[in-house]
């Protein structure tokens, strides 16, 4: 299972939780994870789709060709609010 | 003032209130060809769109948020003819009027520490990690900035 | 902190050095709404169009730079959409490393209030009758910044 | 006598004075004043031809036709150097 974090106000679309599991295999793109998200949760699919959410893989910024290994640090990343 | 001075202390992600004073310091030890000083302080407004705001709460990617405003450290050393730059951000819970962001960079000439306090946060708003929730009178909002 | 905040204290041409959490709380305690403040501080470099400077000391026009400094304040008020702002400059010798001016500039957005605050210190620099002496190792020397 | 008030460099041009008196008629135009600085004291007059010293008149700039009284606060102004 695949380990997704979230932040901000995406853990409203999922019940209060910062945290959801994906069942990928090693290898698989960002974009395969946002299909499979387009499935479970599709108000965070459309977030993606419409790239108001970006996914980052290892604390940087991900491509949607990016590859992703189950070690990957994988987190889902609303629109910043940082800076006052 | 004894302050420490390493590069860890120029950029911080913090729960905790700072002294500009004492953030100042570890600048301007730097150097004494420092000349002109220009900072950026950011702080919560009871008011935010047309809407009241009671209070306010940061929330950050602990790891990636350090790690993008120690990018954004360095690369305004290296784009910009200053001498240092500080940058600091808050997170948790935060009263109106209290401090939330501070940006300070030093150089020999107020022009070049003037475009680079610009920048940091202008670029820190752009690719840091950091979240906000307003708590109003209509109940509590995550705030998009940048939508 | 407890600062009083009339417009006197916001606009001071004084010899000792000031603290800027103080001289912060000045301009913050004017209003809520201050979401951004852009501050400029001016510091003694060691060095000057190629020499070197061991100290220095800034002569004032008594009366005259107080009443700039203040025109200074309220022209910005005016032309900027901005809170507050504060001017202060010291005179006196001055060592190495220490302050000389501070402009505090608070806004609702940090745009107006980095726009106000370098026009202020660049307007300090074109009206205000202060003059710097800098002492060099080749003798004592009038600074003429603007001939 | 108009009292004419000296800041900065000018003080080294006339011996370190910070104050000059000048003989003046109640009436006279800033011009006027210039002119007899060029003759006491050709250093100053030529700074204030070059326009690099202005006059201030209760502590405002004075353009060269402004006139005077023997009560104006009167001073010679060389270039600013304050903000740092």
């Amino acid at each position: 299972m695949f380990q997704v974090r979230l932040f901000g106000m995406l853990k409203t679309l999922v019940a209060g939780s910062n945290m959801l599991e994906m069942p990928l295999a090693d290898g698989a793109l960002v974009k395969d994870l946002v299909d499979s998200l387009k499935v479970e949760y599709p108000e965070l699919g459309k977030l993606l789709e419409q790239k108001k959410v970006v996914v980052s893989v290892n604390q940087e910024i991900a491509h949607w060709e990016t590859a992703l290994v189950e070690s990957d640090e994988i987190a889902l990343l609303p629109p910043f609010a940082g800076g006052a | 003032m004894a302050v420490e001075t390493d590069a860890d202390m120029l950029v911080r992600v913090q729960e905790g209130n700072f002294s500009i004073d004492q953030e100042l310091e570890r600048v301007r030890a730097r150097s004494t060809k420092i000349g002109g000083i220009a900072m950026f302080l950011g702080t919560a407004r009871d008011h935010s769109k047309g809407h009241d705001v009671s209070s306010m709460a940061f929330e950050h990617y602990e790891g990636m948020a350090q790690k993008k405003l120690k990018e954004i450290r360095e690369r305004a050393l290296q784009d910009f003819d200053i001498i240092e730059a500080l940058v600091l951000h808050r997170y948790g819970p935060i009263e109106i009027g209290e401090n939330i962001v501070l940006i300070i960079v030093g150089a020999q000439h107020r022009a070049d520490a003037f475009k680079a306090c610009q920048w940091c946060i202008d670029e820190l708003k752009k690719i840091t990690p950091i979240w906000k929730m307003e708590y109003t009178p209509q109940g509590d909002v995550w705030v998009e900035e940048h939508p």
